[in-house]
């Protein structure tokens, strides 16, 4: 007994960490990332989950199946959406109490051996479950809007389209008033009419029926003609939402054979309305709230280091990600409205930000020495180049991933110049695109660009390719919520 | 017998160091506490002889390779031996990809497989560079053949290549792309509890032991002035390790479908000519 | 006794390779097998030739796996399956053989051993294959580089390059 | 540890191999048999080498051609079944019966 005590202890003394965040979690997640515990690649390697903020029914039951897939001793903090960075220290304190408290860890063992998974209860149509991004059970069935329409109907018929992006008749008024109507809905993006093959369902499984069938409640595998003309097994593996180094609350429905994809769907929407935290400097100009461009202007250069840091980890760079991701915490340590306070002092949030921070200076020096690293690794260069291009009327994401990743970097690194702006910030929403924040109606904006570019990028990628892709876009879905695109 | 606990416990201390400084104590930890996770249909048995077979590759791997004057093993074929068992993890690893039943194992599985032929033929060489300028696959006769020059130095490329190799069997740094983060961890993506640090150990072992093959293949073995030759061993390993740290620090990951290329059309034609090289002086 | 340890080994798992329903434990059942066998190589001296096998028969084993998943469905043994013709056929004529064989090991006079294996068998093997066994080993080049080209041109779909 | 073992295991593993060979469908299995059966050549070729004759080298050559036989006939093999399988979709010997003749 006293040797497990013993060993618990220090089993929680760096607790690794799973978060779920959905698109209006970012604060929330910054400030969990901001703790400095590790992070957590899978289910069965996490100790701790986190869910930020409310989840809406989808991520809910996401982070479910996470918390059913994770291995004792364990622990789960669900963070209010208002929680001040104090608060979520204090959450995550007591979640490694509770990681060391033997009877509590035995108590819940017990509890979850009782509830363990039977073969024969689940029906999961895909081959593999149990993957790190679990997907829940219910989103292959007929309930789901998306697959539903198109398991039955093999087309676009049943499904929800985002006007706009198919240039479908209707102007701006009527793009508005749809994508606030279906906000919610399952949208997506590319002009595929491929139906989704449900395995088992026998579409295209001529000459093996005899190998064919249901094992335990597990469909086998379906298949279908692969790159190089062969007709092979496919795997129908969800990306996302719950997964490490990945956009908020994204999740790509994706057609796998081997780890190359072949169809992609990007399925977004959000009951809940918010704002991007990201883009909420500019949001509150706009309302007549005093900021200062220096303020926004640190947000921005937040912002483009978080999605560096995504994408170096993703690229297998830890250790510059890490650096991406320590910058983005310091500059963001002044911001008052991420560390909370805005909830405790009322809304002057984001004035006197601009004030003269203490180890500002370093940032620039910091980052310069960062950004000078990331563009001269050849190896990094030789990996993303030739990456999910994209044609050049999409200013901010064209060229392919690296070319992405440099204009980050010039973007972040220019943003950190003008930390110091004291200026006060006018904002024209409805004026053209820039590369972060909130400019144009819901059809120019950047995240929305992005995910419809998405699915076009993501087949014939491999799994490695789809990431770096994935991570080079990183849409802030919170962009795409109805509040959002009515600016 | 002495030898057999020199080397294992060299390796051991070796190991345990390399696994400590990635600040990885919670998790030995939290591998002796956590309990084992199953997937949806896994195959057990196959799981835990992939997890098992890492660190005993590595050990077998270990057993040829001179402490200090002589090896525990001083086989004839020591080379060879050492490529045999260092392939090992191509089963090892694949076996704990697919055991699991689960998507990212699975990838992870697969791509450690494709490293595998990329960089197979490029170490073959390399070591047959070495045995060749030595005139022998024994590893004390390796050593011996140093006493002049080390390897390293008239064998560069050979030596560039067997650090890539290395790092490529061992999964780690620029080549950990089975166990990627982008594949939540690939085939270490479902394993918990025990498993998860079995399995990992053997994959530090396996760097450590890669770290130290190339003391006597290319570094001179226990060669050194005032130390004695375990303790010039053991330094050299070290130097190695940090080596191997340096580049995981500074190298992004290597994906296969662009380094399968170049270790066709670059590194093969490089290390075939150094072997023409090194003939051609042998002769 | 450690030879005979492997022999049962090596033959028990060869069973296993057409008993286990599973693909993937069928390839490794077969990898056992001729792991063992070249463990026994080791105790006749043949280490090279023991290292040899086990190095190349690990990496053989691995690229099928990776096939048989690809072609094969239920590679995993989720469903039970028999894919098996003329069973019975088949056992009988592989008992016949073996029969026949074991008969022939016993009853042959196998000749004396004439000399002793030399100090090192590797460098006996080297010297021969590049002396007076040449010859073998040319053939050998050739042929895989006759295998090399027919399995691209066999594997690879047709009209992708010509036409 | 005598000739006799040897044989007797090079013979039980030729005899499982080829059943294995005459009743497998899967072209894969099928070439697993015929693995085994080269496996059992290779103690054959190996044991005659120890016992019989280990002046001379012959019996290791013997070995050496066995093996790269063994990774030639899985090329081979695996070759033969993509094409089978681009042409037909089948990867049982059954299913390409209508090649005969």
């Amino acid at each position: 007994m006293g040797l497990r005590g013993w060993l618990l202890r220090h089993a929680a003394s760096r607790p690794p960490v799973l978060v779920v965040a959905g698109p209006y979690g970012t604060r929330l997640r910054l400030l969990v990332e901001a703790c400095g515990w590790p992070q957590a690649r899978s289910p069965a390697a996490a100790a701790v989950l986190v869910s930020c903020g409310p989840l809406g029914d989808r991520l809910a039951s996401a982070a479910d199946n996470v918390w059913n897939d994770m291995p004792g001793p364990r622990a789960r903090v669900s963070l209010p959406a208002d929680a001040t960075a104090a608060q979520v220290r204090a959450a995550l304190e007591q979640a490694r109490e509770s990681l060391a408290d033997e009877t509590a860890q035995l108590r819940d063992a017990a509890e979850h051996l009782t509830t363990a998974w039977h073969p024969g209860e689940a029906a999961d149509p895909t081959m593999s479950c149990a993957t790190p991004s679990e997907p829940p059970a219910d989103e292959h069935e007929p309930s789901d809007e998306h697959l539903g329409g198109h398991g039955s109907s093999g087309g676009h018929a049943a499904s929800h389209e985002h006007p706009g992006g198919h240039g479908s008749s209707g102007g701006r008024a009527a793009s508005h008033e749809h994508s606030g109507g279906h906000g919610a809905s399952h949208e997506h993006s590319g002009g595929h009419g491929a139906s989704h093959e449900h395995s088992g369902g026998g579409g295209a499984s001529g000459g093996h029926e005899g190998h064919m069938g249901v094992v335990g409640g597990v469909a086998m595998a379906g298949r279908g003609p692969d790159r190089d003309g062969l007709m092979l097994d496919q795997l129908h593996v969800p990306l996302g939402p719950v997964m490490a180094d990945w956009p908020d609350g994204l999740v790509v429905e994706t057609v796998m054979q081997g780890d190359v994809i072949q169809r992609a769907v990007v399925v977004t929407g959000h009951p809940e309305a918010g704002r991007s935290f990201w883009d909420e400097p500019w949001l509150a100009a706009a309302e007549g709230e005093p900021v200062t461009r220096g303020a926004a202007e640190r947000r921005r250069a937040a912002a483009h280091l978080d999605s560096l840091g995504r994408l170096l980890a993703v690229a297998g760079w830890p250790d510059a990600a890490r650096t991406a991701r320590h910058l983005r915490d310091r500059l963001l340590q002044s911001d008052r409205l991420l560390q909370g306070d805005r909830l405790l002092q009322g809304d002057r949030l984001l004035q006197g930000e601009d004030r003269l921070v203490r180890g500002d200076e370093d940032v620039v020096a910091d980052y310069a020495r960062f950004a000078r690293r990331v563009r001269r690794s050849r190896v990094l260069a030789w990996m993303l180049r030739g990456l999910g291009q994209v044609d050049r009327d999409h200013a901010f994401l064209a060229g392919d991933v690296l070319d992405r990743v440099h204009r980050r970097l010039e973007a972040a690194g220019d943003a950190i110049g003008r930390l110091q702006d004291h200026a006060p910030l006018t904002v024209d929403l409805g004026a053209g695109g820039e590369d972060r924040g909130p400019w144009g109606d819901g059809r120019d904006k950047w995240s929305r660009v992005a995910v419809d570019l998405l699915p076009g990028l993501l087949e014939g990628a491999e799994l490695a390719e789809a990431r770096l892709i994935v991570a080079s876009l990183d849409p802030d879905l919170a962009q795409l919520s109805p509040e959002a695109a009515h600016g | 017998m002495g030898e057999v606990a020199g080397l294992m416990g060299g390796l051991g201390v070796l190991v345990a160091a390399v696994a400590l400084s990635e600040r990885n104590w919670a998790g030995v930890a939290r591998g002796l506490v956590v309990q084992r996770r199953r997937t949806l249909l896994p195959d057990l048995l196959l799981i835990r002889l992939g997890v098992v077979t890492l660190p005993v590759v590595a050990v077998l791997a270990a057993l040829v390779l001179p402490v200090g004057e002589r090896a525990v093993l001083d086989l004839g074929v020591g080379i060879v031996w050492f490529n045999a068992m260092e392939v090992g993890a191509w089963a090892a690893v694949w076996l704990a990809g697919w055991g699991a039943n689960s998507v990212f194992p699975l990838v992870g599985g697969y791509r450690f497989v494709a490293q595998g032929l990329a960089y197979e033929l490029p170490h073959m060489f390399a070591l047959i560079t070495v045995a060749l300028g030595a005139g022998s696959l024994r590893f004390g006769e390796v050593v011996a053949a140093q006493r002049g020059l080390w390897f390293v130095v008239w064998m560069p490329v050979a030596f560039l290549v067997y650090v890539i190799s290395a790092l490529a069997m061992a999964f780690w740094g620029p080549m950990g792309e089975p166990g990627g983060a982008g594949i939540a961890g690939g085939v270490t993506a479902e394993l918990s509890g025990p498993d998860r640090l079995v399995f990992l150990a053997g994959r530090y072992a396996l760097l450590v032991v890669a770290a130290a093959a190339a003391v006597p293949l290319f570094l001179g073995g226990g060669a050194g002035p005032w130390l004695p030759a375990w303790a010039w061993t053991a330094v050299k390993t070290v130097a190695v390790l940090a080596l191997f740290a340096g580049i995981g620090r500074r190298v992004p990951a290597v994906r296969m479908d662009r380094f399968m290329t170049f270790a066709w059309m670059v590194l093969i034609p490089l290390s075939l000519l150094q072997l023409l090289v090194v003939g051609i002086v042998v002769m | 006794m450690a030879f005979w340890i492997l022999a049962v080994l090596a033959v028990a798992s060869g069973i296993a390779v057409f008993v286990v329903d599973s693909m993937a434990r069928a390839t490794f059942a077969l990898l056992a097998s001729l792991i063992a066998v070249g463990a026994t190589f080791l105790l006749i001296d043949l280490h090279y030739l023991g290292a040899l096998i086990i190095l190349m028969m690990i990496m053989e084993m691995l690229v099928m796996a990776v096939f048989m998943i690809m072609f094969m469905m239920n590679p995993a043994g989720l469903m039970p399956m028999s894919m098996l013709h003329n069973k019975t056929g088949a056992a009988v004529i592989s008992a016949a053989v073996f029969a026949l064989l074991v008969a022939g090991i016993f009853l042959t006079d196998w000749p004396d051993r004439k000399g002793a294996p030399p100090p090192d068998p590797t460098e006996a093997l080297g010297m021969s294959i590049m002396g007076p066994k040449m010859l073998v080993m040319m053939v050998i080049g050739v042929a895989i580089l006759a295998t090399m080209i027919s399995t691209v041109v066999l594997a690879t779909r047709r009209g992708r390059y010509d036409a | 540890m005598t000739l006799e073992g040897f044989l007797l295991l090079a013979a039980a593993l030729f005899a499982i191999g080829l059943y294995g060979a005459l009743s497998q469908q899967s072209i894969v299995m099928l070439m697993m048999g015929l693995e085994l059966m080269i496996n059992g050549l290779i103690v054959a070729g190996g044991a005659f080498w120890y016992f019989v004759a280990p002046q001379t080298a012959d019996g290791q050559v013997l070995v050496l051609v066995a093996v790269t036989v063994m990774a030639l006939e899985m090329a081979m093999g695996f070759a033969v079944t993509t094409a089978i399988f681009r042409a037909r979709d089948v990867d049982t010997t059954d299913g390409a019966e209508d090649l005969k003749g």
